[in-house]
Parts: structure tokens; C-alpha cells; sequence
């Protein structure tokens, strides 16, 4: 394993002081990454958060029309609560503030026990859990979340963006998690900086089908196909979960490791599985934006669009990681 | 019957240290396990913590044992994050809460089992879903035990031990229900739980505190 | 090797079939990336290309403030006269052409060959070499041309876009050039879809320094040393080559498979070593931009702005792999 | 002395077929040459560029031998890209604009030679400079050595492709001075250009169409 980095240990607030040095636009302090400008009155905050090796998720989504601040962890760790703390009452600006919150054990605990602690700030929660290759049982943890929230970041940063209350913000952030769906392949395992080799070993034949963003193994291991199956196995899996129809916002995420050029052949493909199900691409994003450190592999996520939130996906967002309209 | 022995400050200190130094140790054999059917993360995030738990312990040396309790489940939960963190963080919390001075065997047996529902109860896991608290609540159970047999706070301890580690040992075969593992499904069945693994190390430190 | 891709022979094809469908704002026709909307009349045309396995570069570099066409190659190999004739009578508005080309004998000759085939088209070129690796000599084919790419493309399409002559597009195209030093490392090689292994072997112990970007060897082999180190040696070569003062536009740029989270910690690096010379980050991009397919590893590129200049980067621009203030 | 052969526009097609097959057979040895010193494509771009050079003489059979090279060249240049294309293109197109019919060895040679000033002067390159130059310049010479000579245009060709592989493995020991191998300053050294490579295969398969 060769990185990046100066050491393991120090890799995390590393990445956060190169952030720093190259966003005028974010401010970093005690691990939350917060907009310079710091709250807005009147506007509900976005809080978000989970561990780093993700990136651009979340700090990267951090600034005008997205999140108003992001609560990194060590890689692959959650949060503690009292960074999510220190965030929630950082940017308050009186009209509450909504955590985005990944469903994870972890995720979940942390943001939890942080906001049962937070005094004086109206806190409500969102939970994103969109990985249809996890099964969704009372007995489990439930689905992970994982592309659905950047559509979440986005949308619900838009509506707060134009001063909607936190029962609405609240409520969209849901509705857009309700609407989306995600499936992950890779085929490569990532390397994390403290364990210095793979999380799993995988033959050159193989790939790993429904994994999540945690470098974890996938659900199943299956022969390496080509990019046209390897599509179609990730489109048939969310189609047979939330059947495709109308306008779509199509994200072909990559893992972190694997070319631009290949994401869009990807692409291709999962336009045309649309296409074919009568569908309509209306929105589209390519590239690295949920990713698992150096994994090579991608993810597709879909949202079921309508007006509202197609307006809401179009309304200016200026992050380092997203930007258009401003 | 020799219950009747109390375990002062000084105890609940080694226990943390010793518990620190076996986490070291195997640090890199909790993440393996995690890589297993998780994301490798579970060594490092307890190695973490738990030096953070010493070091805390270190510069605001604690009066009580309920002081050393508190002090482990607050560093734990403010130092450690992810799933492990707030789940260790409250079982000691907890069980710092339920303590009473002096403390006998009986008196952390029962603090103990407070610790553990509380983990019980925030995780929403129970018994068999291949979590720590296969180690835990067995290792519960046999203080329990060791407490209406009236045997001495050592063999208590080593007994608490013991049934953790087979609890631990007795998570390979288990599909996960709880935590990243169960996203794995059929998958995570044959490998030992990185969380029941290190509470087994947990115990393993308690038995070579009892004086 | 592992690849999303259906056939070696097919992935550029595919990749720009993806890439039409994710941006409705290009129209691919023959292999040549377009603006949708066609040629501005009066406007100076901007044409770029080069060999697939670069991107966003340069098909992603196509919009507002930026390309009016893109000439993809083959993976690595420089596009065809063919296609450059074709774009350069596409995009004309009546005010000329500018040919942007990396020194790369492949590139210079076939966008020679274009230049002189065309008829009835005013064209003029501007030709990129920052890559200080490479020495410059009367007796070779001089140095690459990388990452600067970028900075000309941006700041000569936002000239154009304002309406400026041929002559000044290309005047202000070369003094970006001029003004713009780049350094690369890889921690590994790529792996082009055709030869199926990677480039060149890299033991786990060794980078390769001054890598341009087609996968092929740098300049010498060293120890794997920290970000810190890594950063440090690509900055003296670009100080050393180019004194380092004033405001700099300062991209580190992944090679492709690198997570931004490690290019992050390369920025910080980075920017503590302007800092000690005395010199200002003063706009900055880090991410994939200027990529060699799956390679991992970086490159500096630095430009020293002025107020012109800064003004022409901060100008709205909009394309798939570029975008700000609309 | 029989450099009264001449030679007819099967005899042209038929190197351009062989040279297809050799680089078709070779496209692996090419691209790894080429990933030694350069970016791993030479085998590729020449594989496709000579069977679209095959299927454009296919499709609209050549009269001549003139048409056999201008469209082999302009095939090149339109199909290949990289530095090779507009470099291979360029020999041919030359060398179709400077050969008179009938072919004679003597007209070949003059043509072949035309063919590889014009490559030296696109390229700007000189012998030694590790490029296709050091195949193709000493397979010119060997031609013209023969046509002086009278030798036979079989042994001619059979001299020039022993020329061009022998310039080939010249250019192992030396530094590039052009093409992208330049980049590498020293470390080019060592390793066998892939255009002179090629080159040698052209220059082998005009040896097997010689009657
Ligand atoms: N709901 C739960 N209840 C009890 N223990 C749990 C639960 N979820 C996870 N765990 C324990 O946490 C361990 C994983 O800890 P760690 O790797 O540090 O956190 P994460 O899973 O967030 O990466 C698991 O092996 C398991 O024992
Ligand atoms: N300036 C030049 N003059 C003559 N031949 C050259 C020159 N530059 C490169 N070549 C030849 O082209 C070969 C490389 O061809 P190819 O790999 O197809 O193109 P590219 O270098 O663009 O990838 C080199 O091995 C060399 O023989
Ligand atoms: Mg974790
Ligand atoms: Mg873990
Ligand atoms: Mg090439
Ligand atoms: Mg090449």
C-alpha cells in the first residue's frame, strides 16, 4: 500500500488543514468543517457527518445551497458527539437544524446521544437509507445510506437555502430518501491507512456485487462481466426494488479509484437500461462523489424526481464538491 | 465465601490499563476481524480510545471507582465514534451510575448487568445477534452466577472471562443482525465478531485485576 | 486488470455515448466533442484534443468559458487531422480558430497537418509545455504539456468568450503557458484497456517522479517517502525552475485513481511550501482534472497570476468537468 | 543484373498485407516496447491503422502501385493518430507522389528514399535519435547500395530488411532524442524503439513480396 499521507494517525486532520488551505469558503474548527460565513438568521442548519474516506462526502458539500456544516470522523468512523455538538449549536441561526444522518449503528448512536445533549437548538433528524442491496428487516440494522444522501445534502439545502421551516426541510430530506435508491459493485477492495493492506481480498475474475461505502465486502461475489452487465445487474436490482418511471436524477458515482472515462462508459449503459423502461434521464451526475478511499468499482443511485424537486436539484449550490447557478 | 473482598480505585484503574495494553496487543487481530465482515476500523477505533481512557485517567486521577466508570465511559463516547464507541461509552457509564461504595463482587455483578442492558437497549440487540453482547451478557451471567455460589472475586472474574471468550468464540457460526456485518447476510456467518472479540479482552483484563 | 468497459476496441466510443448522455449542454458527432448551441458568430473558437484516458480533460472541458469542440484520440494517442479539420470549420464564428496543443510530437503533428488542411479558417496555435521534468532542449521534443492544459483552456476560453481577437486569445494563451510549471509522481502505473498490464512495474518501496500523463515512466525512481516529502520534491522543481511570487493559481491534481482525500493532504503540503517562499495561493483546484486513466499518484501545476489573468480564471465558466458562476 | 524486374500493384498490396499480418502478429511485442519508453500504444495504433489500410485497398482496389501508396498513407494519417500516423503516413504519401511507373528497383529506391526525407523532415529527427528514422534511413541506403550494385530485387529487399532490423537493434544502447521516449532522458537507454521496430517489420514483409 503506498498513500498519500504523512501517517496513518494524522491523515484525517491532514486532508482537513489541505481543505482549508484550499477553501476560502470553509472554516475548520475542532474537526467540523462549517461555511466561513458562518449561520444564517433565520435559515434551519444542515448538519451532516460520517467517517472520512468518503470525500467529497460530506465536507466537500459544505457552502451555499448544501450543508452548513460536517462533522468528519477517523476513516470509516463516525462521528463523536461532541463534534456533531459543536455543530448543531455552531450553526443555528434560530430556526433549528436538521442532521443528515446515514443509517448506521454508529452513525445513528452518535448523532443520537449528540442531539439528546444539545440544548436550545430545535434538532430534527433525517435518516438516509437507500442501499437496496442490503435487506430492509425489522431484525437489522436496516439499509445503509450512501448515494441517496448527496440528492438529501442538496435538495433539503436548497429548500432551507429559501427559508423554508424545519418541519419542511425535514420532511423533503425524507421524501427525497423515500424516492431513491442505490446499488454499489466493486472491483477492487480499498486499502484504509491504519490496516495497510486490502479489507478483502479479490481474484482478478471477481467482482463484489451490493457493497456499501465502507470498503465491507459486498452480498455476493459474482465473475467479472462486462461494464453493459455490470450496469444491468446494479439498474435490475433497483428497478425490481422502486420500478422505474418518469423523470429520473441518475448518479453514476465512482468509488474513488476508478477512472472518469470508465464511469461514463458506466453511464451509458444505465441510460440506456432507463430508456428502455421507459424512463426519462432528467438529471444526471458522474463522477466521485461517494466514494470509499481507493476502491475501484461504482455506484448508481436514483431518485424519482417531480417538479418540486427538480426545481430544488436545479437552484444554485456553491460547495467545493458541487456547484453551479452561482 | 470470601465475597466479601472490595475492589478499591486502584483495581478499576489496572482493569482499564490492562485492558488498554491486551487491545494493543491485538489491535491488528480485532481489525482483521472487522475486514472480516466489516471495515476494518474496529482495532484502531478501541486502540484509540482506550488510550485516550488512560491517558484521561492519568491526568485527572480518579478518587472512586464510580469515578473511573464515569470517567472511561465518557472518554469512550466522546473519543472513540463509530458503533463501538457510544456502545462501549454507555455500557461503563452505566455501570458507573448503578455502583455503590464499597464495592463487593455482588455490587459489580449488578452494576455490570446495568451496563450491559443499557448496551442491550441502545444497540436494540439481544443475545445471538453476533454483537459484543454475545461476550458481555455471558460474562454478566457468570458473575451472577459466581455471586449466588459465593465464589471468591478472582475465580469470579476468571469465570466472567472464560464465558466471554466462548461467547465470542461462539459468534463464528452466527448470521449477524446487528452492525455492518449484517449487511453481509449469509456472508458473515464463519467469522468471529470483532465487538465480542474485544469484550472478551475486556474480561480477560478484569480477571488479572482481582487481587 | 479489471475495467468498466465492454471491448478495449469500444471504450472511447462508449465513454462519449455516456458522456452525451449525462450533458445535454454537448453534441458528439464523428468523435468530436461540441457545444450543443454551436458556434457563437464573432466569437473565437477554442479546439482542443488528445488522447483518450485523460479526463474531464478535455471533452469535459466543453461549455461556456471554456472549448467550443474537443478532439478525443485513441487511449493515449493523439486524434486524427480528420477530426481536427472538422472541428476547427465547426466551431468557427467567422473570428478564427485557436488550436490549444500539448507538445507531444503526435499532437503537434497531426494538429499541423489539420491546420494547414483547413481552408476558408483563420486558425492560430498555442502549444502547452509546463512540465518541468522534462528538460528543454533544441535537441528534443521539448517538454510536455499537462497540467497547464487547464489553465489555458479556462482562462483563453474566457478571453474568447468576452470576445477578444485571435491574436489576443492566443497572446494571453501563450502567456499562460509561459507563466505555468507543473511536476508529477505516480505511486503506481496505469493500465491501458489494450495492453491489459499495467505500464511499468512499481515495487511497493518506489514512486516514479516527473510522470507526465500517458502512463509512461517519469524521470528517475525514488524511495516512497510522506506527502510532505512528495510535495516537497515537486515543488523545488517547479521553484527551482519557476521562482515562486506573488498570487498563484495552485492545482494538485490526481492522476485517477487517487482518492481526494490524499490530494488534500498533498495540498496542505503544498500550500505550506508557497507559504514559506514568501508566495500566496491565491485561487486553487484540487481533484481529477489532468488524469492518466487508473494511475495513482499527483501533479503540481502552478501559474503565476496577475490581475488580468485571476480576473479571466474567476470568469463564469460551464462544462462538465469545470464550473462556476452559472 | 535483373533490376530489370518491375514491380506491379499486387506486389504493393501484398506489403502493405504482409506488413498488416507481421504487426498484427507483433501488435503485443510493439506496445510492450513501447510501455518500456513510451505509453504502451504503438502495437495498437499500427495493428488498427494497417487494417483499415487492407480494408480501404479492399474496398476500392487500387490501378496502381501510386494508389496503393497514397491511399496505404493517407489511411495512415487518417486512421492512426499518435505520433506514428501522420510519421508513417507521410513515408508513404511521399513515396506515392514520387514513384514513376513502370516500378523498377531503382525507381522504388529513389521513391523509398523521397519517403524517408520527408519522414526526417515531419519528425525532425536524425539518425540516432532512436526513432523509425534509424530503421528506415539504413534500409533506404541498403536499397540504394543494391540498385549500385545491380543486385536482384529480392536480395535487394531481403538487404533492407536486414538493414532495418539491424538499425532496430542499434537503437537499444542509445538516449532518445525525440518521440516521447525523450522524456526519459537516460533511462531510454536500453531498450528497443518501437517504431524502428515496426519499422523493421515493414521492412520485412517488402522481403516476402518480392518475386
Ligand atoms: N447494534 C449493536 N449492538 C451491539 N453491538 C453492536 C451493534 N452494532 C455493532 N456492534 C458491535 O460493534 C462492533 C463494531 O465496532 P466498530 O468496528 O468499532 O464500529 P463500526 O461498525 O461503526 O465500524 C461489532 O463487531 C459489534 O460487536
Ligand atoms: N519526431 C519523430 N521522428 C521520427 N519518429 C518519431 C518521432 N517521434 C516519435 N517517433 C516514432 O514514433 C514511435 C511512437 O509511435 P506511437 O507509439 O504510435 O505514437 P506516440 O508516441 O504518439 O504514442 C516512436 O517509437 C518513434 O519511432
Ligand atoms: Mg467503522
Ligand atoms: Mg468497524
Ligand atoms: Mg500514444
Ligand atoms: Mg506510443
Amino acid at each position: 500500500m503506498k498513500k498519500l499521507i504523512n501517517t496513518a494517525d494524522s491523515v484525517v486532520e491532514d486532508a482537513l488543514n489541505g481543505m482549508a488551505a484550499a477553501h476560502p469558503s470553509l472554516r475548520i474548527r475542532d474537526q467540523v468543517v462549517y461555511r466561513a460565513e458562518g449561520p444564517r438568521p433565520g435559515k434551519v442548519g444542515l448538519v451532516s457527518g460520517g467517517g472520512s474516506g468518503h470525500e467529497p462526502l460530506h465536507a466537500g458539500f459544505v457552502g451555499y445551497g448544501m450543508l452548513d456544516a460536517a462533522c468528519p470522523g477517523e476513516i470509516f468512523t463516525s462521528p463523536v458527539p461532541d463534534q456533531i455538538i459543536d455543530a448543531t449549536k455552531a450553526v443555528d441561526g434560530g430556526a433549528g437544524v436538521l442532521h443528515i444522518v446515514k443509517n448506521y449503528t454508529g452513525d445513528v448512536l452518535n448523532f443520537e446521544m449528540a442531539a439528546e445533549l444539545v440544548e436550545d437548538v430545535e434538532v430534527a433528524s433525517v435518516l438516509v437509507d437507500d442501499d437496496v442491496a442490503v435487506q430492509d428487516s425489522l431484525y437489522t440494522a436496516g439499509r445503509r445510506g450512501t448515494g441517496a444522501t448527496l440528492f438529501v445534502e442538496k435538495i433539503a439545502g436548497a429548500l432551507a437555502e429559501e427559508g423554508a421551516p424545519l418541519g419542511e426541510v425535514a420532511r423533503v430530506a425524507g421524501e427525497v430518501d423515500e424516492r431513491s435508491r442505490s446499488f454499489g459493485i466493486a472491483l477492487t477492495s480499498c486499502t484504509t491507512p491504519h490496516a495497510g493492506k486490502p479489507t478483502f481480498d479479490l481474484p482478478e475474475t471477481d467482482v463484489e456485487l451490493g457493497i456499501g461505502i465502507h470498503g465491507e465486502p459486498g452480498r455476493r461475489r459474482a465473475p467479472m462481466v462486462s461494464a453493459r452487465e455490470l450496469a444491468g445487474i446494479a439498474m435490475e436490482a433497483i428497478h425490481g426494488d422502486m420500478p422505474l418511471h418518469g423523470d429520473l436524477l441518475v448518479m453514476v458515482n465512482g468509488m474513488g479509484g476508478t477512472p472518469l472515462m470508465e464511469l461514463y462508459v458506466v453511464f451509458a449503459e444505465v441510460a440506456a437500461f432507463v430508456k428502455g423502461k421507459g424512463a426519462r434521464v432528467s438529471r444526471s451526475l458522474v463522477g466521485n462523489y461517494v466514494t470509499s478511499l481507493d476502491m475501484q468499482g461504482f455506484s448508481v443511485t436514483i431518485c424519482l424526481l417531480d417538479d418540486a424537486l427538480t426545481r430544488l436539484w436545479d437552484a444554485p449550490v456553491e460547495t467545493p464538491g458541487l456547484r453551479w447557478g452561482r | 465465601m470470601d465475597t466479601m473482598d472490595t475492589l478499591d480505585t486502584a483495581c478499576f484503574v489496572a482493569w482499564f490499563e490492562e485492558a488498554a495494553r491486551l487491545v494493543r496487543r491485538d489491535r491488528d487481530r480485532l481489525t482483521e476481524l472487522d475486514a472480516a465482515i466489516g471495515d476494518a476500523d474496529h482495532g484502531t477505533n478501541l486502540d484509540r480510545g482506550l488510550t485516550e481512557v488512560i491517558k484521561a485517567l492519568a491526568e485527572s486521577p480518579p478518587d472512586t471507582p464510580v469515578q473511573v466508570l464515569t470517567s472511561a465511559g465518557a472518554t469512550l463516547i466522546r473519543r472513540v465514534g463509530g458503533a463501538s464507541g457510544p456502545l462501549y461509552g454507555s455500557v461503563f457509564r452505566q455501570m458507573g451510575k448503578a455502583l455503590r461504595a464499597p464495592v463487593t463482587l455482588a455490587g459489580f455483578s449488578a452494576a455490570f448487568e446495568e451496563g450491559v442492558v443499557a448496551l442491550e437497549r441502545l444497540g436494540k440487540a439481544a443475545l445471538g445477534d453476533k454483537t459484543m453482547v454475545d461476550a458481555l451478557a455471558p460474562a454478566s451471567r457468570a458473575l451472577a452466577l459466581a455471586v449466588r455460589d459465593g465464589v471468591g472475586v478472582r475465580e469470579a472474574f476468571e469465570q466472567a472471562a472464560r464465558a466471554a471468550a466462548e461467547g465470542a468464540q461462539a459468534t463464528i457460526p452466527l448470521q449477524a443482525r446487528k452492525g455492518r456485518a449484517s449487511y453481509l447476510g449469509e456472508r458473515s456467518i464463519g467469522h468471529e465478531d470483532p465487538g465480542a472479540a474485544s469484550a472478551a479482552l475486556f474480561m480477560a483484563a478484569l480477571a488479572t485485576v482481582a487481587v
